[in-house]
């Protein structure tokens, strides 16, 4: 394999009514964040399986960001809640299993955030590219 | 406290039968070896008296059966429950998997189970018959002396660390009824999450390498009822195909953990059959602490028609960012 | 297969000065499924929508995505498209390469990798994509309000002058609420009665309204649109149709030690009643708890005396069977009680009142006709405390107090400090406050009116102990700004008690699957841009039940809820959001996860028939989504274990395919 | 000690949040002790929140507390002044030599009636 | 029944009255006082000090004692009571202080609240029964206009003491209507009569008292009846011109045990 500079591939699931919404305003406003983050549209939050999340890391991915409404503001009223506890329980056992919890994260970014959306980016994946490519969850039953 | 025999349920179960409040029976059957015992389905009193057992093998959760057993019975099927199958019991009745008026529930009062490997690694293999009188077991080898071993000592894990023997639910019982118990259940856990994150890297894949996806976890956990599972869903999109390198290959006991999670009463059945004796348990247990300190604490089946945390929220719960500084905390 | 055609918008330089759009073009055609794929300056355009209807047809497309903008920009744009080009509109997907790529990102090869990719995961998508089409339910062509104060007739009131039927359902025997007990009205101080009761009147005269006073909602089924209520019309022991409200029954009527609930207890009314004299409808009432003839047969007199015949002591409860498109709750408030407040004596004092009791004795029609007199001895009270914020802000014991403002009580105190001032310029008056929150029109110079011109004085303080002593009440305060502890006097203490929703709420909220906060307010649907409408689609807030607020606001907001129920009401068919939770009931469990989570109350379950092996049948629990309900948030999609439970257009392997379209 | 850590150490040891603090004055309002008292019980929780402790450390006010509750059990908010006097005074008796209350002063107060809990009281508030 | 009873200093010196009634009045109703052994003074006042150790292991010392005779604790004395009810709350609910107590307590078994405490009072009502007690009643107090005076430290902290209504409390006016007398209602029964502070500033306990006695008489009390033999001192010192006595010594006359055992 050849050696090259090393990208990330992160993957991104924001809400339709707030984070969506704050990505297309840091677009708005001309806001950069590197190009390895990709967007996928869900209706809410709470719309992310974390089956999701791990297929993500199984092929491939090195860091999976899900980006909701505040608490409180979310458009179906309790569907961040329900993201909250759902992912506070995954993270901590990806956590147990080892893999490294910079790789996961969740953020709260409202319509109006845009500059939080990029910065959020841009934190995010500069912490996943002082990890390196991810190999432990590809590899958690590859004992060599 | 009396001892509970084989034949004090056989005399309870062939009442039941006789007087025509339950058509079926469903208890554990013995197998070729006194050690291995399986769940079994009786319909008459002479099933009962030919394979019918209960001892220190008897393990088996059978709450699961019911789901199926109940599906097209006529009538009611009677059940032998041990204190921690009965949370299972409660836990399906919350999630409406069977009908409770067709089960009629003995509660059997448990001294604890006997880990077989446990056994075997002390007595060593061949093993003939193993028999218990009170504290001690004694065992019978081909090759070796009669030995005869502290019961406390081959206990299996889950006994040795027993939640409560407290039963939740039945409709009559057979011995006594305990108290919940303040096990150390949750130490193993904790000692994970003090280790490093390699180190705790390198015990998980240590394990889930053994793996050999043969499904007994899920075949067994009475949490896992699913008229179909997930990973056998086409739509799913984790349907497995071709076991090499494919999605859930790797992430099922991530996946399954999640799916019991707040559910699963941690009775153990996971680690019990697992032929590799990978500590399943531990990732289950793992769900149940976070939720006890993220969320109070909460038991799944300690009564019927409780809100599983995972689906239920506060206004202000705990994000999930704080979850690692916790960890941090311990390590 | 599908056969897919893929549409690279420019934007002008906006997309094609950062990515090569002829590249993605290129790179897209090989992917699975595409059959076309161009790339065109502005997509959105007339012509570049006739590009798109163009290759649909000569293509045979199945499928269309474009990359472009962002979706929320022209989603439904592109969706018309193909529409008119015989589509189903939700054969299409957006990549959003511009906000998400070409805005963000300088470089070209970064730009176009990336639009590449987007434009992958959105084929990917389209390729599972299935036709969607809207459900649609009829919509009953009529309101129910609950509750019948100012909130409720309010609202009522409006909707039945857009023409559409509305019934007001009313526990207490007349309409009117809060509001008729009230002698005047903040910051015009002008009569309640005099702006209240033609609105009455006019609620019982207009053909549009039934009003069922003496009535309760017992149970709600059904959904927005279509809901089918039981209401229990209480025996009221008169035939409403025969009585004439003319009072020779109650005059009559033996039984006079009836506490007056309408004034609060202040003094007694008889077992056959009716609460006040422009009571809607003015028709009288038994008690059955105080009448002598329900209780043990012993009397009659009133059936004697009534005229027209119109007692009937056999009368039994009704229930009446209706159909509603849409519900408004105007369910109002209550004053919560003193008794666990006791360092101010209520309990210990009678001349330690609350201030709606206040309001009853200066009220014409009050306990005494409107004189302001103590309680106890009904000597004129020269020296009167009012205290704010008695259970209000109150953080420390949830089971005494509240942790909200009430809102309502600095205003209704500087009222009627204000005009005790104005009729007995010989009573000295002061109020302690904690803040004075006057955010209305015209209400912060109310407030300050009642300090300059008419010299009540106020305190930066709160008491903390009234202790009754002969018949003087001695009030230990605090003045703050003095740093001072202060004693007064007083003859009268008037206690602003905290507010809190009425007890039926919650029940009430139950029936509807609508959500309410900890303290039992209703939950709007968005707490900034729908505050009159519940999460539950179809159900409506009005006035005090969702928070507190004044006569005003409460108007304001009870006309609101009107206009969306006429926004409703309006329409014959009722189209969903396609994009909606299914279940797959021969996987479902019944286990009832996905209900749990439902924010919507859009989950059922029901028994149903399953073949089994050997032609038996088995009878499982499954789960149904009524999806005119659904709003398809997609909670319900993760709680569910065995992947039973999917949503429409954002389906379970839809976005795993994107997923791994991303990351290959 | 330094005043930054004296506050730390008065809201630990006195487990209050004066923070919770609405200023509606009702402690004040209701406090017995307010004639003899130079700070009263509201000045206590805004003066430990705003740092400015001392003169407090050098108040009478802090002996002419009753330990009645009344204020924490009014307090609208659950603040609870007392604790945070008690606090107060605790970091000054237990200064070396700052008992205020000595063995030999008692016999002074004493006349035959006195309760033992008066005198055991006395000095459990007064001296360390 | 037999239940653990903690007198107090005061109770064995000059509040013997108080101490000997209530032997007297239990008795009489079916409850047997056992004083528990070798007891140490409460200490008189409770320290909210989270990290005021020292002055609570006296009451925790009680606390075990009736805990290992499985009985509840009962106490007269309001002092004590709500120190030693405090002590038990902090030992139940701040695991970080049980934790430090039990430290510094090694020699002995871990303490963490499990004793119960209540007061005489709360015993007659809750354990005897307000009925029972106006059923033993031999000598009704004939209609006397008698004003309960319960102080701060029976009620406050209610969330500690949860003994009645802390601003309208019944529990003694139910006594003596229970006994056949009238209770009196005046709003500062739950004011504090000044306390220790009657020590070095009497003049301070003065106010305080008049305060209540001024109340009491003008809503028509002919006497005031307490639990705390503080409060007794400071409102008989500052001038009451009526009766102040020990609740337990007006029942133990209304049980008829007062004259008969005196006179031994």
């Amino acid at each position: 394999m050849q050696m090259k500079e090393y990208k990330p591939l992160i993957v991104a699931f924001c809400c339709n009514w707030c984070s969506y919404a704050g990505a297309d305003l840091a677009g708005n406003n001309r806001l950069n964040y590197p190009a390895e983050v990709k967007i996928i549209r869900v209706p809410c939050s709470c719309r992310v399986n974390p089956m999701f999340i791990l297929r993500a890391f199984q092929r491939g991915a090195d860091g999976v960001i899900i980006c909701g409404c505040h608490p409180g503001d979310c458009h179906y009223t309790s569907g961040n809640y329900f993201t909250r506890r759902r992912m506070a329980a995954l993270f901590s056992m990806l956590d147990f299993l080892g893999i490294e919890k910079e790789r996961t994260r969740v953020e709260w970014v409202s319509a109006a955030e845009g500059a939080k959306f990029a910065a959020t980016m841009n934190d995010f994946v500069e912490k996943v590219v002082s990890l390196g490519e991810n190999k432990r969850l590809e590899d958690l039953r590859c004992k060599r | 406290m009396q001892k509970i025999t084989k034949e004090m349920l056989i005399d309870k179960a062939t009442e039941l039968l006789n007087n025509g409040t339950v058509s079926l029976v469903l208890g554990w059957k013995k197998g070729e070896y006194d050690y291995d015992v399986t769940p079994g389905v009786f319909e008459s009193v002479e099933e009962l008296k030919k394979d019918f057992v209960f001892g220190d093998f008897s393990a088996a959760n059978l709450s699961k059966y019911l789901v199926k057993k109940t599906e097209k019975l006529e009538g009611k099927i009677l059940v032998f429950l041990k204190p921690c199958d009965t949370y299972s019991f409660n836990q399906l009745l919350t999630e409406h998997r069977f009908d409770r008026e067709k089960v009629y529930a003995v509660g059997v009062q448990c001294d604890g189970m006997v880990d077989i490997e446990k056994v075997k690694k002390i007595a060593g293999d061949g093993i003939l018959s193993v028999d218990c009188n009170g504290e001690d077991i004694v065992v019978k080898t081909l090759y070796n002396d009669d030995m005869t071993i502290a019961k406390a000592d081959v206990l299996a894990e889950r006994c040795a660390n027993c939640k409560s023997k407290k039963h939740v639910a039945y409709d009559e019982l057979l011995g006594e009824s305990g108290e919940v118990i303040d096990s150390n259940r949750f130490d193993e856990v904790e000692k994970l999450e003090k280790m490093t994150a390699d180190e705790r890297f390198a015990f998980w894949q240590n394990e889930l390498s053994k793996c050999i996806r043969c499904n007994a976890c899920r075949d067994a956990c009475p949490a896992c009822t699913c008229e179909k599972c997930v990973f056998n869903n086409p739509n799913s999109g984790v349907e497995n195909k071709s076991p090499a390198n494919s999605f859930e290959e790797k992430l099922f006991h991530i996946i399954r953990a999640y799916h019991v999670a707040g559910r699963c009463t941690d009775c153990g059945e996971c680690s019990r059959v697992c032929p590799q004796n990978i500590p399943l348990h531990l990732l289950n247990r793992k769900f149940i602490k976070d939720i006890n300190e993220f969320y109070g604490e909460y038991q799944a089946g300690a009564e019927v028609g409780s809100r599983a945390p995972l689906v239920d929220y506060t206004l202000n719960d705990l994000e999930p960012g704080e979850v690692f500084d916790r960890g941090d905390e311990n390590a | 297969m599908q056969r897919i055609g893929v549409f690279v918008c420019w934007c002008g330089s906006n997309i094609a000065g950062t990515v090569d759009v002829k590249a993605v073009a290129e790179a897209l055609k090989s992917e699975p499924g595409v059959v076309f794929s161009t790339e065109y300056q502005y997509m959105c355009s007339q012509a570049g929508q006739d590009l798109i209807k163009d290759a649909v047809k000569e293509h045979n497309l199945t499928g269309i995505v474009v990359c472009s903008c962002s979706p929320r920009m022209h989603e439904a744009t592109f969706r018309k498209t193909a529409a008119a080009a015989g589509l189903n509109p939700y054969m299409v997907e957006i990549a959003n390469i511009r906000e998400q790529c070409s805005w963000v990102h300088k470089e070209m090869p970064l730009g176009t990798e990336k639009a590449i990719i987007l434009g992958k995961a959105a084929v990917a998508k389209v390729n599972l994509n299935a036709p969607l089409t809207p459900g649609q339910s009829p919509v009953t062509k009529r309101a129910l309000v609950i509750g019948g104060g100012i909130a409720g007739i309010q609202t009522a009131l409006d909707i039945a002058d857009a023409g559409f039927p509305v019934d007001i359902v009313e526990k207490k025997p007349t309409i009117g609420g809060k509001m008729a007990q009230l002698d005047k009205t903040f910051p015009t101080l002008d009569c309640a009665a005099c702006i209240l009761t033609p609105k009455m009147v006019d609620a019982a005269q207009n053909e549009n309204i039934r009003i069922f006073s003496y009535s309760e909602v017992e149970a709600v089924k059904g959904f927005v649109g279509n809901f089918e209520v039981k209401i229990k019309k209480k025996a009221r022991y008169v035939d409403e149709t025969k009585c004439t409200g003319c009072g020779a029954c109650i005059e009559k009527c033996p039984q006079k030690k009836v506490p007056n609930e309408f004034n609060l207890g202040m003094d007694n009314r008889r077992a056959i009643y009716i609460p006040f004299a422009q009571a809607v409808p003015k028709v009288a009432t038994i008690d059955a708890d105080y009448c002598n003839m329900l209780k043990n047969g012993k009397c009659g007199v009133c059936t004697k005396f009534c005229a027209a015949g119109a007692i009937d002591y056999k009368q039994k409860d009704e229930i009446i069977e209706e159909k509603y498109g849409a519900i408004v709750v105007a369910t109002g408030f209550e004053p919560i009680s003193m008794e666990k407040f006791d360092e101010f004596a209520y309990s210990q004092s009678k001349d330690v009142i609350t201030s709606l009791e206040f309001e009853r004795l200066t009220n014409a029609a009050g306990p005494t006709a409107g004189k302001l007199l103590r309680p106890s001895d009904g000597k004129h009270p020269h020296k009167i405390v009012f205290v704010q914020c008695v259970g209000s802000r109150c953080a420390s014991c949830a089971e005494k107090g509240k942790e909200y403002c009430s809102k309502i009580c600095c205003m209704y105190t500087a009222k009627h400090a204000m005009l005790t001032r104005d009729k007995y310029p010989d009573t000295d008056v002061t109020v302690f406050y904690i803040d004075v929150r006057t955010p209305g029109k015209n209400f912060d110079e109310f407030q300050r009116r009642a300090v300059e011109e008419y010299g009540v004085n106020y305190v930066k303080g709160m008491v903390g102990k009234v202790t009754p002593e002969g018949d003087k009440l001695i009030v230990r305060g605090s003045d703050l700004i003095a740093n001072k502890q202060i004693k007064i006097d007083a003859d009268l203490v008037v206690l602003a008690a905290a507010i809190e929703p009425d007890k039926t709420a919650r029940p009430l909220a139950t029936m509807l699957t609508a959500s309410m906060d900890t303290n039992d307010f209703f939950t709007e649907a968005h707490p900034k841009l729908r505050p009159v409408e519940s999460p539950t689609a179809g159900v409506f807030l009005s006035g005090t039940c969702q928070g507190p607020k004044d006569i005003p606001e409460t108007v304001s907001q009870a006309g609101a809820a009107a206009s969306k129920v006429i926004g409703l009401l309006q329409k014959d068919m009722l189209l969903g959001n396609p994009c909606v939770a299914s279940s797959n009931q021969l996987m479902c469990n019944g286990c009832s996860s996905c209900e749990r989570v439902c924010p919507y109350g859009a989950i059922s379950y029901e028994d149903k028939e399953f073949p089994g092996p050997n032609r038996t049948v088995k009878v499982r629990r499954v789960a149904t989504v009524n999806p005119a309900v659904c709003q398809g948030c997609g909670a319900c999609t993760v709680a569910c274990p065995s992947g039973a439970m999917d949503l429409n257009g954002f389906m379970n392997s839809q976005i795993m395919a994107e997923v791994d379209a991303i990351c290959k | 000690m330094e005043n930054k850590y004296l506050k730390d150490d008065i809201i630990r040891s006195s487990g209050v949040n004066p923070k919770k603090c609405m200023k509606c004055g009702k402690c004040t309002a209701t406090c017995p002790s307010f004639d003899e008292m130079e700070y009263h019980p509201h000045q206590f929780v805004y003066m430990v929140e705003s740092g400015d402790i001392e003169p407090l450390l050098e108040s009478e006010s802090l002996y002419k507390c009753l330990s009645c509750f009344a204020c924490v059990d009014r307090c609208p908010r659950g603040v609870e002044p007392a604790k945070l006097v008690e606090a107060v005074k605790l970091s000054v008796i237990r200064q070396k030599n700052s008992n205020r209350l000595k063995a030999d002063d008692v016999v002074k107060y004493l006349d035959e009636d006195i309760p033992q809990q008066a005198i055991v009281s006395a000095f459990r508030k007064y001296s360390k | 029944m037999k239940v653990s009873y903690f007198p107090g200093c005061t109770l064995k010196n000059k509040a013997k009255e108080l101490d000997k009634y209530s032997y007297l009045c239990a008795e009489k109703l079916g409850v047997t006082l056992e004083e528990i052994e070798e007891w140490q003074c409460c200490g008189g006042v409770f320290s909210t000090a989270k990290d005021e150790i020292a002055s609570k292991l006296s009451s925790v010392r009680a606390l075990k004692a009736a805990k290992s005779k499985e009985q509840p604790l009962i106490t007269v004395c309001s002092g004590c009571h709500n120190v030693i009810k405090q002590t038990n709350y902090v030992m139940q609910n701040d695991k970080e202080f049980a934790d430090k107590v039990n430290k510094y307590m090694a020699e002995e078994e871990a303490y963490n609240g499990e004793a119960e405490v209540y007061n005489y009072l709360e015993l007659l009502r809750d354990v005897v029964g307000f009925d029972k007690v106006k059923e033993a009643v031999t000598n009704p107090l004939g209609g006397k206009k008698i004003a309960a005076y319960y102080g701060c430290l029976l009620l406050r902290p209610n969330s500690v003491m949860k003994m009645d209504d802390p601003e309208n409390p019944k529990i003694m006016e139910d006594l003596i209507s229970a006994m056949g007398a009238e209770p009196v209602i005046y709003a500062n029964r739950n004011e504090c009569c000044g306390g220790y502070i009657a020590l070095e500033d009497p003049k301070a306990a003065e106010k305080r008292s008049n305060d209540i006695i001024r109340n009491a008489k003008a809503m028509g009390a002919e006497m005031i009846i307490t639990a705390c033999p503080l409060c007794k001192y400071n409102l008989v010192k500052n001038g009451a011109d009526i009766p102040v006595v020990y609740f337990t010594e007006l029942l133990a006359e209304a049980l008829g045990v007062k004259e008969e055992k005196d006179g031994e």
